[in-house]
């Protein structure tokens, strides 16, 4: 479904990313593990377009994405979850849900009953979200924002999620929880592409992984092959 | 693409040359271009240049829209002519007309230059509306509006005549130019550079931002004020209302057509202001000069068109607005009523054309093709050694809080750092260790606790403070100051010391061979290496370093460590967030671990690897631990 | 003593009704600084051509209410326009020419106004009364009571259309992280420039209820931008209640200090508390804190 | 490329043309406010001077000294602002080759620019600037020769008329208002001094001021009304003045409003509305078809503009009536040189037919310590104007007889 051939990308200086081809298979889960400062995240923002990349192509369903504004291809079908989860945080929880949905619903008229069935549905999934639904989204814990990140995400009914660090500064016993909801989301068959700092739990939840360091993959495979190599460890602690 | 010219010269010498010759054909132009308006216009010229010279101190220097110039101005013309009416000589009004402008200047630069942006550029318009305001109510000393009539005052019992006058005004923008020029290649003019770079930075390292801005602002307030005299002089009459907005934005289109951050650029938008207006009058001149600009701006847009590109329209927009003001110029029949759209249309040309002004594509093209001799390089002296060592504790942190929304970033951190101890903080993203580094350094206000560093207490979110304690730190996202070289970066923050001893601390990172590159050249590594030197320079009692190894190749890696190693040799305490666990493993006495804010362990480096606790916050929770979980949900 | 109380009052009304444009004005700053960071300097020519397409329209006969709907479609389109070809290319350029390039502009169309529409002052038609209503001793036009009713229905319409409609929530989430917003499939630029489109409406639409105040001519507006652009800065460029509240109570202050202090020093108070006002609070009154990242 | 050439072409053809040209032309400027504030008055000063230039023209010129020479103008916009002012003034008189200049709106522009013209000697006609201060400088730099005329009721004759239009009407108790610039402020000066003159009959309540740009004036009336003002003095132009007249119908303060000519204005009479109905002014012209010499000019100037109504009708007709005059010197003096059209602009002596009155020697030998050597207007020949129903008609209707007239005899 998604695929990237040698892509290269960075801000000023230097590349971050210096050509990665990895692959997502349609209904699979595949993790992006590496330390901080990896590449993990700028990969991940040039195949969402929101930042231009260098070199390479970068293929959703066979057609080549690179160069396109960052909403066309959240039209396509490409929803991102982005790193330090980025909510409209002085819109209530229930309106950032809406804007996930932005592009399927009438700009003026009667939105929220457009978009109610999928609003109950991500209300049953995070029942907190449901009870603060007219909060600001600012003023949420840690935790309630993850998941308002993850539901509006999934607002967009999208073909593929990019999920970018869904763990990056919880709490332990939230970044479990976190990917409970992410394996559930799994099991509904949904395509997921999630970049993770936490290597044991990202091969847990994942079917296939690229281990990524300074840029480049260094190690690619079956999450459970990965999961039993040494040298992932040694790519976080040494 | 081309070879280039080398004259073998240094460009500071060329630019000298150029200057005296360019004011030595103004002082001769007199005689070859004859009559009153010519010298008017010179004359106006000539003050305008003083006036933006000043005006680019902020605007230029600063970044920053100041829009109390024209009223500066004004009231340096009024300290003048008062002084004038009151029977001053002529030098000694000139230095009422600077006192006039440069008193109101530094009294309304202490509130407004803690603003930025457009809460700046309003209180600056507060002012000047003010200033016109009292000039306009205080009758029975300004005449209100009535204006004031002064003829010009003798020079050493000497009349000028307009020539003369001329003359004077000329020598006096020489003598402004080369004042500016002096002091902004001065620490004083590269702190300025820095801070508007990154004012974090400047404060974090001990420049002080507040200080050189008012100064800063005081000496375009003096330009202003000396500008002020000369224009009352040349005039000899005054009216408030003659200060106002109209000629506010003009000063303003001037700086920026000219080019920001150069006395070229004020002088030559100078030129414009004065003389493009009125030369504009004449017809023939007119539409010669629109024409010619037509010509120019359709070339990149053509360019683009013959490598088969559709040009931006950021290309094409100079094209389309000359080619509408060459039409309304020939196609209507009085062009003089449309004088002002058709400024406005050559304006925003040269805007979007030249986004840094006239001097600055002058200079990129000039630079392009003159091979300049480059300065020279000092050899080193100084470099690190152990010259601060005190007995007790470099830092110490006790119950340290801080939430932003309903995120507790840091949350009870207590933690000891000892005299010549490197002390290690990991954790994973987010975790809080660069939040827990901007409550020591100052940038933020801890929500409880406190934070001691080298047995002093600065004060609670003050860089300056926390800097005079003793810290100097590097930041994770780097903050260059992009415009200045490397060699001015470390001079601008060392506390005294020349060149060499700046080469020195260049040298200590390895970048004794970049020294005269600008940072906006440099490579991230560089960068990375040359915060180290920045921050080492000040001579810190606590060194923080925030991921120096982010973004680094091996082999700068192997540098970085060799680095840091002979910095902890020279006892400098030193507290080290790093990602990388062989640099932490390799350099750090004792390493502390952070996860949601909280400090999870603390030991050496090898404790720190089999701790359970730890491993478990770097690789994730394992998804067994349900029950955990579960309870939770209930 | 008594004369004097009233006095004070009638100049605090008058001046807080008009004090009402100015927020209007404000608000339209309020909305492009939301959207993109930028603000128009040259809004004040937006006002007024605004002011003058809707004298020559309803010089050409159309009821009064066809003419300013006219105006602010023609406001709507100057204020995208302004948008698209000045302030884009120096946001693209990275520099603060966008200032200048909002003022060229904006010199660009007062030139274009003496030529097409000439350079007196025309007085612009309304359909209500001239006289005065009396309230207590205190006089209001009704006027004065229609800039007020405008300018307040204007911001109202606008702020419900933020809140309430699916697109205004959109170019709400541009203000808020624009990056987000592309991510949820939200056309930033578009966003944006609607959200000037609709800064322009506001602009022409004070233009044409303020016509009537200041009578309609190229210089109509200079004064009126500086005060608006103060009362945006003021109030913190982030809140439109603040805005009104800002904006009535410098009108009321420029009229009491007019009345107390000598008319020629009737600006002099407010811009002293806005100097010092800013030194103390520079996020302004009703703006939230800027956090420093590094 | 070959566009470019075209428009070189162009260029050159144009250069040539004036060069050639220039020797058998009189060349006059005109400057003024042309676009801006007060561009109105300065944009019907120069097309009713242009009016009257195109018509000599028409007729082949002026003769000088036996040559018919056509008159070509220089115009100069100096956007009411002092500095563009100086600059303007310095440019023609650098020029070399004007004969003579028309125009200022503002005073202070007259107050930097002029000393230019005296320097060269250059004659300049100003109209319509009517502060008292842009000749009174020369009276009081004792200046001699000065080729400086006023083809204006200046402000000081306007405020006497003011001052005893309130005196006639019984209104003892005055209000002064005017706006804050110069022209505002002078004219203050210029009633104060009148009222003094009167010897003490009449009293000042209140003096205020206004900003341009202001349109709540209810604080000044307030205070004039407190004060117990029986009329209101004022000073001004244009949409202020308005926005006085509408304030004082807001709060039912019904005093006579009596103030300078520029309430004949149609910026101050169409916004202002039914307020502005009983306002009084001095005026030298009225837009009036019924006056038999006002018509041609009228009918010709709204036939050559292209409009209905003459923006401002009183610079319009002193810009007429200006270059006719000139014109007449120049003839007079048989020669284009400024020091010889000086003198016979000192001397005229053909009365010229102009659409204000017939102009028999209007000024005469220019003497420092007598300002009205060198204006051209009398007591005598200013009416009162008054605002009826959005035009201006004559206050007294007896006066009809000085705009129709045939008087100024010296």
């Amino acid at each position: 479904m998604l695929k990237t051939e040698n892509l290269r990308a960075g801000y000023s200086g230097d590349d971050a990313v210096r050509g990665i081809s990895i692959e997502v298979a349609e209904g699979s889960c595949v993790a992006l593990v590496g330390a901080n400062g990896a590449g993990k995240s700028t990969l991940v923002k040039a195949l969402c377009g929101l930042i231009e990349p260098r070199g390479g192509k970068v293929l959703f369903g066979g057609k080549n994405i690179v160069g396109l504004p960052a909403s066309e291809i959240a039209r396509r079908g490409i929803s991102l979850c982005p790193e330090g989860r980025h909510l409209f945080s002085p819109l209530t929880v229930e309106e950032n849900l809406l804007l996930g949905a932005y592009p399927r619903l009438p700009s003026f008229g009667p939105f929220r009953r457009t978009a109610s069935g999928d609003l109950r549905h991500i209300y049953e999934m995070f029942p907190r979200l449901a009870e603060r639904r007219f909060q600001q989204a600012g003023s949420l814990s840690g935790g309630e924002q993850q998941m308002l990140a993850l539901g509006r995400m999934l607002m967009a009914r999208p073909r593929l999620m990019i999920l970018d660090e869904p763990s990056m500064g919880l709490a332990p016993i939230l970044v479990k929880e976190i990917f409970k909801t992410i394996s559930s989301l799994r099991a509904t068959g949904m395509t997921i592409l999630l970049s993770e700092q936490f290597a044991k739990s990202a091969l847990l939840v994942s079917d296939r992984a690229y281990i990524i360091e300074r840029g480049s993959v260094v190690l690619e495979g079956t999450s459970a092959s990965l999961a039993k190599n040494p040298a992932v460890m040694e790519a976080y602690l040494g | 693409m081309f070879a280039g010219i080398s004259l073998g010269l240094r460009e500071n010498t060329v630019e000298r040359i150029v200057r005296t010759a360019i004011f030595i054909g103004l002082a001769a132009l007199p005689a070859l271009w004859q009559g009153q308006y010519a010298l008017g216009l010179l004359t106006l010229m000539a003050v305008y240049g003083v006036l933006l010279i000043g005006l680019d101190t902020t605007v230029g220097y600063l970044g920053q829209i100041n829009l109390a110039q024209a009223a500066l101005f004004a009231l340096g013309a009024y300290g003048t002519a008062l002084a004038i009416g009151a029977g001053a000589s002529l030098p000694l009004a000139l230095a009422a007309g600077i006192a006039g402008a440069l008193l109101p200047g530094a009294a309304l630069a202490l509130p407004a230059l803690r603003l930025e942006g457009p809460q700046f550029a309003l209180s600056t318009l507060s002012f000047a509306t003010l200033s016109i305001i009292v000039l306009n109510e205080c009758e029975s000393v300004t005449n209100g509006a009535l204006g004031l009539s002064i003829s010009r005052p003798l020079l050493f019992s000497l009349p000028l005549d307009a020539t003369s006058f001329y003359w004077l005004c000329l020598a006096l923008l020489f003598v402004a130019w080369e004042a500016s020029k002096t002091l902004f290649r001065s620490r004083f003019g590269l702190a300025i550079e820095a801070l508007r770079d990154s004012p974090t930075a400047t404060d974090a390292l001990g420049i002080g931002a507040l200080r050189h801005k008012v100064l800063a602002f005081a000496w375009g307030s003096a330009l202003a004020g000396l500008a002020g005299g000369l224009h009352t002089m040349n005039f000899g009459y005054l009216q408030p209302a003659a200060f106002g907005y109209d000629l506010m934005v003009m000063l303003l289109l001037g700086v920026v057509f000219g080019g920001r951050r150069s006395q070229w650029g004020a002088f030559l938008g100078a030129a414009v202001i004065a003389m493009l207006p009125n030369l504009l009058s004449n017809r023939t001149l007119f539409s010669f000069l629109v024409s010619f600009g037509c010509v120019l701006t359709v070339v990149p847009p053509i360019r683009a068109l013959l490598s088969h590109k559709v040009p931006l329209f950021r290309q094409a927009a100079p094209a389309i607005a000359m080619t509408l003001a060459v039409t309304l110029v020939f196609f209507i029949p009085n062009v003089e009523e449309w004088r002002k759209g058709i400024f406005a249309l050559f304006l925003f040309a040269v805007v979007v054309g030249f986004p840094n002004g006239i001097a600055g594509a002058v200079t990129a093209t000039l630079r392009q093709f003159i091979h300049f001799t480059p300065l020279p390089i000092l050899p080193a002296t100084g470099g690190i050694s152990s010259s601060k060592k005190t007995e007790g504790i470099a830092l110490r942190l006790s119950d340290l809080c801080k939430s932003f929304g309903g995120m507790r970033a840091v949350d009870n951190v207590t933690l000891d750092i000892g005299q010549g101890e490197t002390l290690g903080l990991i954790g994973p993203n987010g975790s809080g260790k660069t939040t827990l580094v901007n409550l020591i350094s100052g940038l933020y206000t801890p929500d409880s606790g406190s934070v001691e560093i080298a047995g002093k207490r600065p004060v609670c979110g003050s860089l300056m403070s926390a800097f005079s304690a003793g810290a100097a730190r590097t930041f994770q996202n780097l903050q260059p100051f992009h415009g200045l070289t490397a060699l001015e970066s470390i001079l601008v923050c060392q506390q005294g010391g020349g060149e060499s001893e700046a080469m020195g601390w260049l040298l200590a990172v390895g970048l004794e061979g970049k020294a005269r590159i600008r940072c906006s050249g440099m490579s991230y590594g560089d960068l990375r290496f040359l915060e180290i030197a920045r921050a080492l320079s000040t001579r810190p009692r606590l060194l923080m370093l925030d991921e120096p190894a982010a973004g680094m190749s091996k082999p700068d890696i192997a540098r970085l460590i060799e680095l840091i190693g002979s910095i902890k040799r020279a006892g400098v305490p030193i507290l080290l967030i790093e990602h990388h666990q062989n640099v932490v493993a390799e350099l750090c006495d004792r390493v502390a671990v952070m996860d949601g804010g909280r400090l999870i362990a603390l030991g050496t480096p090898n404790q720190i690897r089999r701790d359970p606790k730890v491993i478990e916050a770097y690789l994730g929770a394992d998804d067994t631990e349900r029950d955990n979980m579960e309870a939770r949900q209930c | 003593m008594n004369l004097d109380f009233l006095a004070l009052a009638q100049m605090a009304v008058s001046g807080g009704l008009m004090g009402m444009a100015y927020a209007l004005v404000a608000y339209g700053f309020q909305l492009t600084h939301a959207a993109g960071k930028a603000v128009n300097f040259g809004q004040g020519e937006l006002v007024m051509l605004g002011a003058f397409t809707g004298l020559s329209l309803s010089g050409c006969g159309l009821p009064y209410w066809a003419a300013v709907t006219g105006a602010m479609i023609a406001g709507a389109l100057l204020g995208w326009f302004v948008e698209r070809t000045a302030v884009r290319l120096a946001l693209q350029q990275h520099n603060e020419g966008w200032v200048l390039l909002t003022i060229i502009v904006g010199l660009f169309w007062f030139s274009a106004a003496e030529n097409i529409w000439g350079r007196e002052d025309k007085p612009f038609p309304v359909p209500w009364p001239e006289s005065a209503l009396d309230f207590f001793g205190i006089s209001v036009t009704w006027q004065e009571l229609a800039v007020a009713a405008g300018a307040l229905g204007m911001m109202t319409l606008i702020e419900l259309a933020r809140r309430y409609t699916m697109i205004g929530i959109a170019v709400q989430a541009v203000s808020a992280d624009q990056d987000a917003a592309e991510l949820c499939g939200i056309r930033s630029r578009t966003a944006i420039s609607l959200s000037w489109a609709v800064s322009g409406i506001a602009a022409a639409f004070a233009g044409t209820i303020i016509g009537p105040v200041t009578t309609v001519g190229p210089t109509m507006a200079a004064a009126l931008t500086l005060k608006a652009f103060s009362v945006a800065v003021v109030a913190g460029l982030g809140s439109s209640f603040g805005l009104l509240l800002v904006g009535v109570a410098l009108g009321a202050s420029e009229n009491i200090s007019g009345f107390l202090l000598g008319s020629g020093w009737r600006e002099a108070p407010a811009l002293i508390l806005l100097i010092v006002g800013l030194a103390l609070r520079p996020q302004g009154l009703f703006g939230k804190k800027i956090i420093r990242k590094v | 490329m070959k566009a470019y050439r075209s428009i070189l072409a162009v260029l050159l053809a144009t250069t040539f043309s004036t060069s050639a040209m220039a020797a058998n032309v009189v060349k006059i400027a005109i400057t003024g406010p042309f676009s801006g504030g007060s561009a109105p008055m300065g944009v019907s000063m120069r097309d009713g001077a242009k009016l009257a230039i195109a018509g000599i023209n028409q007729n082949g010129g002026i003769n000088v000294g036996g040559k018919r020479m056509k008159i070509e103008i220089v115009e100069r916009d100096d956007e009411g602002k002092n500095d563009r002012g100086a600059l303007v003034a310095q440019e023609i008189s650098s020029m070399g080759d004007i004969s003579a200049v028309i125009g200022t709106v503002n005073t202070g522009v007259a107050l930097t620019g002029d000393k230019y013209y005296v320097e060269k000697g250059i004659v300049k006609i100003i109209t319509p600037a009517a502060g008292s201060a842009s000749m009174t400088q020369w009276s009081n730099a004792g200046t001699r020769n000065l080729p400086i005329f006023r083809f204006a009721a200046y402000d000081g004759i306007q405020a006497r008329m003011v001052v005893e239009q309130a005196i006639k009407m019984g209104c003892l108790r005055v209000a002064i208002l005017h706006d804050a610039t110069n022209y505002g402020v002078s004219g203050r000066d210029d009633l104060l001094r009148q009222i003094n003159n009167q010897g003490g009959r009449v009293k000042v309540v209140t003096v205020e001021k206004f900003a341009i740009g202001d349109k709540d004036m209810t604080a000044q009336l307030l205070k004039a009304k407190a004060a117990g003002a029986q009329a209101i003095l004022i000073w001004g132009i244009g949409p202020e003045l308005a926005a006085v007249a509408s304030g004082k119908q807001k709060l039912g303060f019904r005093v006579p409003m009596i103030g300078g000519w520029t309430l004949s204005m149609s910026n101050f009479i169409d916004t202002a509305g039914a307020a502005g109905n009983g306002v009084l002014m001095p005026q030298t012209f009225i837009e009036d078809e019924s006056i038999a010499r006002a018509k041609p000019f009228i009918q010709a100037y709204h036939k050559a503009y292209g409009v209905t109504r003459i923006p401002s009708p009183v610079s319009a007709a002193q810009g007429y009536d200006a270059a006719l005059l000139l014109a007449e010197a120049i003839h007079e003096a048989g020669s284009t040189n400024p020091s010889g059209i000086r003198e016979s602009l000192e001397n005229l002596k053909v009365a010229v037919k102009g659409c204000i009155a017939d102009w028999k020697k209007p000024w005469s030998k220019w003497d420092p310590s007598k300002v009205e050597t060198h204006e051209a207007f009398r007591r005598e020949n200013t009416v009162m104007g008054k605002v009826q129903n959005g035009h201006v008609v004559l206050a007294n209707p007896a006066d009809k007889i000085v705009l129709q007239g045939k008087m100024l005899n010296k």
